[in-house]
């Protein structure tokens, strides 16, 4: 198994939704890569289109209220073209995915070890006792201290993080090579966050997986990606390892996102955040042409967004949408005040 | 005398059960706390999930039945409802909550959401209230034309300081902020912290800033008391908290934190398994039989924490 | 678990004591009494005069009802005025057939109910669920009485498929017995079910729309579940169990439904003895039965309550 | 304080401006949503004005019809077929006119289901409301209460009780139904006012000084609107049906008050059934047809008020 | 009195046989492997009383008629008992005792004999101090120590005494005083069944109604012997070996309870081979059956008649006697007549009746060929008449409506009970013609009533809420009115009396009596003495009918066929 081996192939990715009998991309021309032992984040603000992309990935979306195009090349076949069949054999086997809330993302009536089972009766033939003791060893993996007592358990008997590592045993019970973790910490207190991380890198260490880590916490990325792709509005605006974007951003709105972190150093009762203006747009009010993000910064002439924009290369792996960064600055206390 | 003292704050929530309704038990959710919140200030109030900050924040708004204890405003305890009508407490202090969506009636309009407590307690023309309302408006930043809309048709930030504007309709001094904004995105997030602040400044208000995000507290508050099962296991300063922690249950807490600063990376997680370690081996010295914390003990004028003597040599050493 | 039913039974105790006041009382108040409609030149004015004090009937009506409690105690719930037997033999007869007939509806209607509502909910909002909520909007709307007269008119007597009155044949023997018990209710319940499915159906559907759309069946197709597999295991099943539980509830609605059932099919069972006790006055009887009901009511709530705590580990534990 | 004497002045007709933008991006109210919606679906427009010329038209024409003399009997019209003599829908066995007795027992019928419909919608849901809100012991008093109500055996009660009753007439009749009907609506009302009153909306109006009667009804109650208009449409049209089961048995109401259900009890004789189908046919497809309306407009307005909880959620 | 024109013709009336003359050759397979198929029409279900003294009403009846429902005596057509039953009687008016001789061969359906104290048993049951028996009246009480054991002072009624011990087949029963009723069969005196001692012996009598031996395990002393029993539904039937009279030719019989309103339609599907001899069915059925050509209709004037009565008194408790009000509101004789003059019951059975009811002329039914009075003209529609008969007594028209000749006002409450929409219709027409004639006559409590709350008003001793009332009665075999129309009946709910009126009731059974002419005669005069005082007028008299399907043969429901089920036979295995 190699390092650093690509995996997954995300190219020109656009889903769009079907709303009042009318289409709307929410995520368009993703391009990205995920890399055999390595943690791609993939951040933003809410209705980015995070969750869209994964669930496209993973091919859980209605295929009657939903278009996709593009490519996703995994293992030299196109998970996009694939039938429902041939899917299911990628799913959970090939590529396994946490959710977010771990609470209704588990069965309230299954025991916990028949929904861990649950993955390995479809994707392997092991015997009942072989299916036991890897459900065992799932568990001891994911940190669960006592994995006979929890196997044993319904959902509602856990605590949020106990939920939460056994939905990744779920994910991992079949050594998938791929880990799609969709916020797998938002719903979880800093310490029991701190802790699921760790449990996932421990896996990455010991399945040498590749894994997508979808989050709107700059922190958790900092803290554990090894690359970082920043969505906003359905497109990448940037991406490369995690070190070139959080030392050296580009985009007006990597930069802006990192400026609107609280830090310690403020004074207390004076110093201010910096405040994006506006929201993310709603599907259907996408601009279509231009620089999504170029509403948000009308301090910057319009002559600076590109047209269409394209991701622009500014170091090795390091790429930035639209060259409205070369002229982005940060608006001072005056003109904020005008 | 501080705005608001606490004392020995308990409140239990029974477990009924069985025909006659008995209470066959009880959680104790805020099991015993004392705070004073000085005029003009903010004071966050961290800790994990199922604490007793809510609890806490709610016994002090009054809307929740504190089991004993008292609350003192402005000297005068206001734990039964005929002294809080007296010092017109209702008035004074106001809360802001988590969930911006859920904390504004969908079924009403703004005008009407943020007039409910100038109706309640002012006694305004219709005319004069509209323009109270549009003042609020104007204050929290949001045009006059979102007079007649609903809740729904504004973005989470903006319905955050809707919010905002309810609470400061009636003149408050204290405002309990429940997580206003854990549910929002980073971007939102720092226009309600700045405009919370704003107004502080602007109108010398106090915030009780409960939260558990280390980050947005150090960010929001001076003073800050950590919150573990009910009792409180560190007070201080924020330098007293952030630069000197005392207690395993706070380092814990803060170590826990992501920070942004790629760099440090390898050396914070050095560090956080280090405390899990600690964490693991010494827990028990830090809580008494039934896993609660120990009383509040001070080490500096403005430093408690929640340990028992000797212990707190050996952790001053 | 015990101690719960347990305590739910004792819950019961007071409210069933209630209801026997309630209704002994009533029946009480009702004009007339059991040899009211008695007359005729062949029973004498006087000896009727003198049943009457025989049974009772002048006492003060605390008096009675303790003499009726009291003998509540010992297992015997009086003697129907009408048919001169006990009331527990003669509701003991009945019930038979009541809940013969009422068991027989209850699963006819799960059988239909329960593979429409999972279609429906399956391909919510498409032809087969858009029909399949006609058909149950259209038998939600007809009087259930009309549809038992009309069916009975049509295949009992025109067509001549089904007996068309009682619960046996006096001639059947042996096997046959409970072959003609089941023709004798088969039409009955078939209606019943094809026209009570409303609920379930619509229940089963929405319970099956949530489900579908839930987080768990989505972690289940992310772990390469097959379709039919997740229909199998997450979705019917965890749908079933909210219905499951409704099979307790609904005996209330059976029970009401038999009335009008029996009295139209002159099927003997608990509801057409209503019917007729109360044109006699047949206090003892009419005290029993709704006693009954009331009691059969609360057991369909325990026992949908108890089914849900079994199926639903969630409710299991507290 | 510092924001009184901050206020900034503020013409009337500034205000009068002001107010006048603000209409402007008013959202629209959910009735408007509603009646869109309404408008929006056919079938669901068409239901509606069926159902409400129905009610107008039963409701005005009895005020011209001479009810005694139509009820009088002619024995010499004996069940005479529709479309002979005078009678568009033939006559019963009394010789009454089955069109006449139609509008004025639709005007019985629907006036009763209306009546149970508003009496016991009304205490289902103040019962849940209050219930639901206060929780603790009103609560658990209200909920025994409940339980006893739903353990009785309601056909049987309202059987022994009309029988008690010996002077019963409409009025009468719906108030005994009252009695037994309340308890769905209020079940619902309580598990979604339980909900509710959980959300933060309420601590607000609590902390804003709201007395408790004024959040129950004023803040609690326009939430679960779309639910009491739903749960109302559908009691509607199953309370049409409520009285003719009755009357069917023989304990609805009495024989000389004209009424779908002692129309349609003409069904209860199986000769009636085929050969003088026109003694029952006609109001059992009233009433097919009036409950199938009022169930789908039902329909639209749940969906109406799902529609507007989606847009409320984005 | 004719000569008025509205008057209307008699009402049509149809011509039905009591038997069924069928000459198809009987079918001995038929017989042995077919079922003969009774239907019970009846909208509840039956009790399953097999004892008659215990059974109140008629289904019970009706469905264990096969078992020969313990009937001691043979009949004539005039219900006049005859030797040759069960039993043979003897009345001695000399020493006033009955002698009753059961037959030798005389057996119950387990074997056992008919004895001696099989008979005395049935007046035990009937009389028994906590009996359920409904049957016990005063008139048994002429019988010798009847009374005190009717008051529990005496274990035995002394009455009985047995010439050939209990289990011989003599009973000679003491009487006070014989009264010629006796001679026929329904009589109030001389109790027609017997009670199979050697079964009941060891149940108490109260619990008697309840027990195993009246309801699982019953026997019988007809032709047939019940070999099941379906709770309320149906009874099934074989010949019983022990039956001392004609062995019975169908080998299977079941009786079915039907609800009257499905009735019609089992018959048209030819699911029955006929409906209980003795069952009620409606006009309506009739108008429904009667042109089937594989069923016959068969009928005979009913025991029976619906009447008008009027509430002239009130019921003194103490004295037990009912008593006349001489302010009572609907005490004129006129107003009475008036009222019944003023109802067209030939138009309004013209309508309803389908030929099988019609109007009645007099109290006593019809079917009593020999005592009712053929030439009555009884009550007529002639509403000049009527409004003469008001004006001569002085009910003057003040406005819309007459007044009493006192100057009040005159409302008057007709009482009736629900029933079916017919009889609504009737009750309507009643209302709507008396108005004509400017009587202001109600509904009392503004509808009809419920039938226990209408007979709870009827039978207080005292009532104003009811001034008129229709109602039926079902009479016996016997047909002395004294029960019904005596001055100390309860049952003479309009108590009506007067000298005369008793004077007459008790001339039917004095001493001269026994001679029938005489009793004839005075049966007739109380009719024409009724009818002119119009307290109390039949308006109606129907046909007990029903259809009989073509392959039954020898089928006779005339009182005189004492072999009823005996005389049965079947023409073809199907029913056609
Ligand atoms: N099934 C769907 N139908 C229509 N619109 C959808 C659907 N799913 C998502 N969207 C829209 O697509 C956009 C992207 O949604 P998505 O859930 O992918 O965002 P996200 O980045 O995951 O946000 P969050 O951080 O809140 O999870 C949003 O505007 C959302 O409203
Ligand atoms: N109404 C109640 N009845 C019973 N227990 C309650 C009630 N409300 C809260 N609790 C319990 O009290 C404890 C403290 O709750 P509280 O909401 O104050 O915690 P919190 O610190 O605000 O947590 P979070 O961060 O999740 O909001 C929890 O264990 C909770 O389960
Ligand atoms: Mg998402
Ligand atoms: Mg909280």
């Amino acid at each position: 198994m190699e390092d650093g081996q690509e995996l997954l192939e995300l190219n020109d990715i656009s889903t769009s939704f079907k709303i009042d009998g009318q289409y709307y991309d929410a995520i368009s021309h993703i391009n990205l890569t995920v890399k055999r032992d390595g943690i791609l984040a993939i951040v933003g603000e809410s209705g980015c289109g995070k969750s869209t992309l994964a669930t496209t990935i993973m091919g859980l979306h209605d295929t009657d209220t939903t278009r996709i195009s593009g490519q996703a090349l995994f293992d030299g076949q196109d998970l996009l073209k694939l039938d429902d069949k041939s899917m299911n054999d990628i799913r959970g086997a090939k590529i396994g995915m946490i959710f977010q809330d771990p609470l209704s993302a588990l069965n309230p009536l299954k025991r916990i070890a028949d929904q861990i089972s649950e993955g390995l009766d479809y994707h392997t033939t092991m015997t009942s006792d072989e299916k036991h003791a890897r459900v065992m060893e799932l568990l001891s993996q994911v940190g669960i201290v006592n994995p006979e007592r929890t196997a044993r358990q319904f959902p509602h008997e856990l605590s949020g993080g106990m939920r939460q590592r056994v939905i990744i045993a779920i994910a991992i019970a079949c050594k998938p090579d791929i880990i799609i973790a969709d916020e797998p910490t938002t719903a979880l207190d800093v310490t029991i966050q701190a802790q699921i991380l760790d449990v996932l890198r421990g896996i990455q260490a010991e399945n040498h997986a590749g894994i997508i880590l979808i989050t709107h916490d700059l922190g958790v990325v900092a803290e554990t990606a090894d690359e970082v792709a920043v969505m906003y509005a359905g497109e990448v605006v940037e991406r490369g390892t995690t070190e070139q974007v959080f030392n050296n951003p580009q985009h007006p709105y990597t930069r802006s996102l990192l400026r609107s972190v609280p830090q310690g150093n403020q004074d207390v009762t004076h110093d201010d955040l910096y405040v994006i203006e506006g929201s993310v747009p709603s599907i259907e009010r996408m601009p279509q042409t231009g620089d999504r993000f170029a509403p948000r910064i009308p301090w910057i002439p319009a002559e600076a967004h590109e047209e269409n924009p394209s991701m622009h290369e500014v170091a090795p792996g390091h790429q930035v949408r639209c060259t409205c960064y070369q002229q982005f600055y940060f608006k001072s206390l005056e003109e904020t005040n005008k | 005398m501080s705005l608001v003292e606490i004392k020995d704050l308990k409140v239990h929530y029974p477990i009924r059960s069985g025909f006659l309704n008995r209470v066959t038990d009880k959680v104790k959710a805020v099991d015993g706390i004392n705070l004073n919140i000085e005029a003009g200030e903010t004071y966050g109030l961290v800790g994990e999930s199922g604490s007793g900050k809510s609890t806490t924040g709610k016994s002090v708004v009054g809307l929740e039945k504190i089991t004993s204890g008292s609350i003192k405003y402005k000297g005068v305890d206001i734990t039964n409802v005929s002294a809080r009508r007296n010092v017109n407490y209702n008035q004074s202090v106001q809360m802001i909550f988590q969930d911006s969506l859920s904390s504004l009636n969908p079924r009403k309009r703004v005008l009407d959401i943020i007039a409910e407590p100038l109706r309640n307690f002012q006694h305004l023309s219709t005319e004069e209230e509209k323009i109270r309302v549009l003042q609020l408006l104007e204050i929290v930043g949001l045009s006059p034309e979102s007079l007649y809309k609903y809740p729904h048709q504004f973005s989470g930030g903006q319905r955050q300081r809707i919010g905002i504007a309810r609470a400061v309709a009636t003149n408050p001094e204290l405002i309990i902020a429940d997580e206003p904004v854990s549910a929002l995105d980073l971007s939102v997030q720092a226009q309600v912290l700045n405009f919370m602040k704003k107004i502080q400044r602007e109108f010398g208000i106090s915030y009780l800033f409960i939260s558990h995000d280390l980050g947005v507290v150090r960010h929001m508050c001076q003073n800050i008391a950590i919150m573990n099962k009910g009792r409180l296991v560190e007070v201080g300063t924020r330098e007293d908290i952030y630069d000197n922690p005392l207690h395993i249950y706070t380092k814990r807490l803060l170590a826990a934190i992501p920070e942004v600063d790629v760099s440090k990376r390898q050396e914070r997680q050095q560090q956080r398994k280090q405390i899990e370690k600690m964490y693991n081996e010494q827990a028990d010295q830090y809580y008494d039989e039934e896993g609660l914390a120990y009383p509040l003990v001070q080490v500096s004028p403005t430093h408690f924490v929640a340990l028992p003597k000797e212990q707190i040599i050996d952790q001053l050493k | 678990m015990w101690k719960t039913i347990l305590r739910r039974i004792l819950i019961m105790i007071p409210e069933i004591i209630l209801l026997s006041i309630l209704v002994f009382l009533l029946a009480k108040a009702m004009p007339g009494d059991p040899f009211t409609g008695s007359i005729n030149p062949r029973s004498s004015a006087t000896q009727i005069e003198h049943l009457k004090q025989l049974n009772g009937l002048y006492d003060p009506w605390y008096q009675q009802y303790w003499n009726w409690v009291v003998h509540l105690f010992h297992g015997d719930l009086g003697q129907s005025y009408q048919y001169h037997e006990p009331v527990t033999n003669l509701i003991g007869d009945r019930a038979i057939n009541t809940l013969w007939l009422s068991a027989f509806t209850m699963i006819l209607t799960y059988v239909i109910a329960l593979p429409l509502g999972l279609y429906a909910g399956k391909h919510d909002g498409k032809l087969p669920d858009t029909v399949i909520r006609i058909y149950t909007y259209v038998t939600y709307c007809i009087p259930f009485f009309v549809i038992l007269v009309i069916g009975l008119w049509i295949f009992g007597y025109v067509l001549n498929w089904f007996p068309t009155t009682g619960s046996v044949s006096p001639t059947a023997t042996g096997m046959w017995m409970i072959g003609s018990r089941f023709l004798h209710v088969l039409l009955p319940g078939l209606l019943g079910a094809l026209f009570g499915t409303v609920n379930v159906v619509q229940y089963m559907r929405s319970e099956v729309i949530d489900a579908k759309n839930s987080d768990y069946v989505r972690t289940a197709r992310s772990k390469g579940v097959p379709q039919k597999a997740i229909y199998k295991h997450h979705i019917f099943r965890n749908s079933l169990l909210p219905i499951a539980a409704f099979g307790g509830y609904s005996i209330t609605g059976l029970l009401n439904g038999s009335i009008f059932t029996e009295t139209i099919f002159s099927y003997p069972g608990m509801g057409m003895l209503f019917i007729d006790s109360i044109s006699y006055r047949d206090y003892t009887v009419i005290t029993a039965l709704v006693l009954l009901f009331g009691i059969l009511n609360l057991l369909g709530t325990l026992l949908s309550d108890i089914i849900l705590s079994v199926v639903d580990p969630r409710i299991r534990v507290n | 304080m510092v924001m009184n004497t901050k206020s900034t002045e503020m013409s009337p007709e500034e205000l009068a401006t002001l107010t006048e933008q603000a209409k402007q991006e008013a959202a629209p109210s959910a009735t408007k949503i509603l009646w869109q919606e309404i408008k929006a679906d056919r079938p669901a427009l068409i239901s509606l004005i069926i159902v409400v010329a129905a009610i107008l038209f039963v409701m005005i024409t009895p005020l011209f019809i001479n009810t005694s003399k139509m009820m009088s009997t002619d024995i010499l019209a004996y069940l005479t077929p529709p479309l002979h003599d005078h009678f568009l829908l033939g006559a019963d066995a009394n010789g009454r006119s089955i069109a006449m007795q139609l509008i004025v027992g639709s005007r019985n019928s629907i006036g009763i289901a209306i009546g149970l419909t508003i009496i016991s919608s009304t205490i289902g849901i103040a019962w849940g409301l209050i219930s639901g809100y206060f929780g603790g012991y009103v609560d658990w008093g209200m909920q025994r209460v409940y339980d006893f109500m739903m353990m009785l055996p309601m056909t049987m009660m309202i059987i022994v009780l009309v029988t008690i009753i010996d002077n019963y007439n409409s009025v009468t009749l719906t108030l005994i139904f009252s009695l037994f009907y309340w308890m769905g609506t209020s079940r619902l009302i309580r598990s979604r006012t339980l909900s509710e009153t959980k959300k933060d909306y309420v601590a607000a109006s609590i902390t804003s000084g709201t007395k408790p009667l004024k959040i129950i009804f004023r803040e609690i109650m326009p939430n679960i609107s779309s639910l009491i208009i739903v749960d109302t449409t559908l009691s509607f049209a199953e309370n049409i049906g409520v009285e003719t089961g009755l009357s069917y048995l023989g304990f609805g109401l009495p024989p000389q008050t004209p009424s779908l259900g002692t129309l349609i009890a003409n069904a209860n004789d199986p000769n009636n059934i085929t050969q003088y189908w026109w003694t029952w046919l006609p109001a059992a497809i009233e009433i097919i047809i009036l409950c199938l309306a009022i169930s789908y407009i039902g329909q639209v307005v749940s969906r109406a008020a799902n529609a507007s909880q989606r847009r409320a959620g984005k | 009195d004719s000569g008025n024109d509205v008057a209307a013709a008699e009402t049509k009336r149809a011509k039905l046989s009591d038997t069924y003359k069928n000459n198809a050759k009987t079918d001995n397979k038929a017989n042995n492997k077919s079922t003969l198929k009774v239907a019970e029409p009846n909208d509840s279900p039956f009790k399953g009383i097999t004892e008659p003294i215990l059974a109140d009403n008629q289904e019970d009846s009706n469905v264990f008629s096969p078992g020969g429902s313990g009937n001691l005596f043979n009949i004539d057509k005039n219900y006049k008992i005859i030797d040759g039953g069960l039993a043979n009687q003897k009345l001695d008016r000399d020493n006033n005792t009955v002698t009753i001789t059961i037959r030798d061969n005389a057996k119950w359906s387990d074997g056992k004999p008919v004895t001696a104290r099989d008979v005395e048993y049935a007046y035990e049951i009937i009389a028994h101090p906590k009996s359920t028996s409904s049957q016990y009246s005063s008139d048994f009480e002429r019988i010798a120590g009847m009374k005190d054991f009717h008051d529990g002072k005496a274990d035995t009624i002394s009455g009985f005494t047995y010439p050939d011990g209990e289990d011989g087949k003599k009973v000679v029963i003491q009487y006070n005083a014989l009264s010629p009723s006796m001679k026929y069969s329904g009589n109030s005196f001389i109790w027609g069944t017997v009670a199979p001692y050697h079964l009941y012996k060891g149940v108490p009598i109260d619990k008697l109604a309840g027990s195993d031996q009246v309801r699982k395990n019953p026997v019988f002393v007809g032709p047939y012997k019940l070999d099941k029993v379906v709770e309320g539904e149906s009874t099934s039937w074989s010949p019983n070996k022990y039956y001392w009279g004609k062995q019975p030719k169908i080998k299977h019989v079941t009786i079915n309870v039907v609800s009257s309103n499905s009735i019609d339609k089992a018959i048209q599907t030819s699911k029955y081979d006929f409906t209980s001899p003795a069952g009620v069915m409606r006009g309506t059925s009739y108008k429904n059956l009667k042109k089937l050509k594989n069923y016959k209709i068969v009928g005979q004037p009913d025991l029976g008649y619906n009447y008008f009565g009027f509430n002239v008194g009130e019921y003194d408790t103490d004295k037990k006697v009912n008593v006349m009000d001489p302010k009572s509101k609907m005490r004129n004789k006129n107003l009475r007549q008036a009222m019944m003059y003023a109802v067209n019951e030939d138009a309004i059975n013209d309508k309803f009746g389908n030929g099988v009811k019609w109007r009645a002329k007099t109290l006593i039914p019809p079917i009593f060929g020999k005592y009712a009075d053929k030439s009555a003209k009884g009550f007529p529609y002639n509403p000049k008449k009527a409004e003469k008969l008001l004006d001569d007594a002085g009910y003057k028209k003040d406005g819309k409506w007459r007044t009493q000749p006192n100057g009040k006002k005159l409302v008057i409450h007709f009482g009736a009970m629900q029933g079916s929409s017919t009889s609504h219709a009737t009750y309507q027409d009643y209302l709507q013609r008396w108005r004509k004639i400017g009587l202001n006559v109600k509904m009392a409590t503004g509808k009809e009533m419920e039938m226990n709350s209408f007979y709870d008003t009827l039978q207080k001793p005292k009532q104003n809420k009811i001034d008129i009332f229709s109602a039926a009665w079902s009479v016996s075999s016997e047909p002395t009115p004294s029960q019904l129309y005596g001055a100390d009946a309860p049952f003479n709910m309009g108590h009506f009396v007067t000298r005369k009126n008793t004077q007459l009731i008790n001339d039917m059974n004095n001493d001269k009596a026994w001679n029938d002419s005489y009793r004839t005669e005075k049966f007739k005069e109380w009719q024409k003495y009724m009818n002119d005082q119009a307290a109390y007028v039949a308006t109606d008299n129907s046909y007990r009918w029903g259809p009989v399907n073509k392959r039954v043969k020898g089928f006779d429901i005339g009182a005189a066929n004492n072999e009823f089920w005996s005389n049965l036979s079947l023409t073809s295995s199907k029913i056609k």
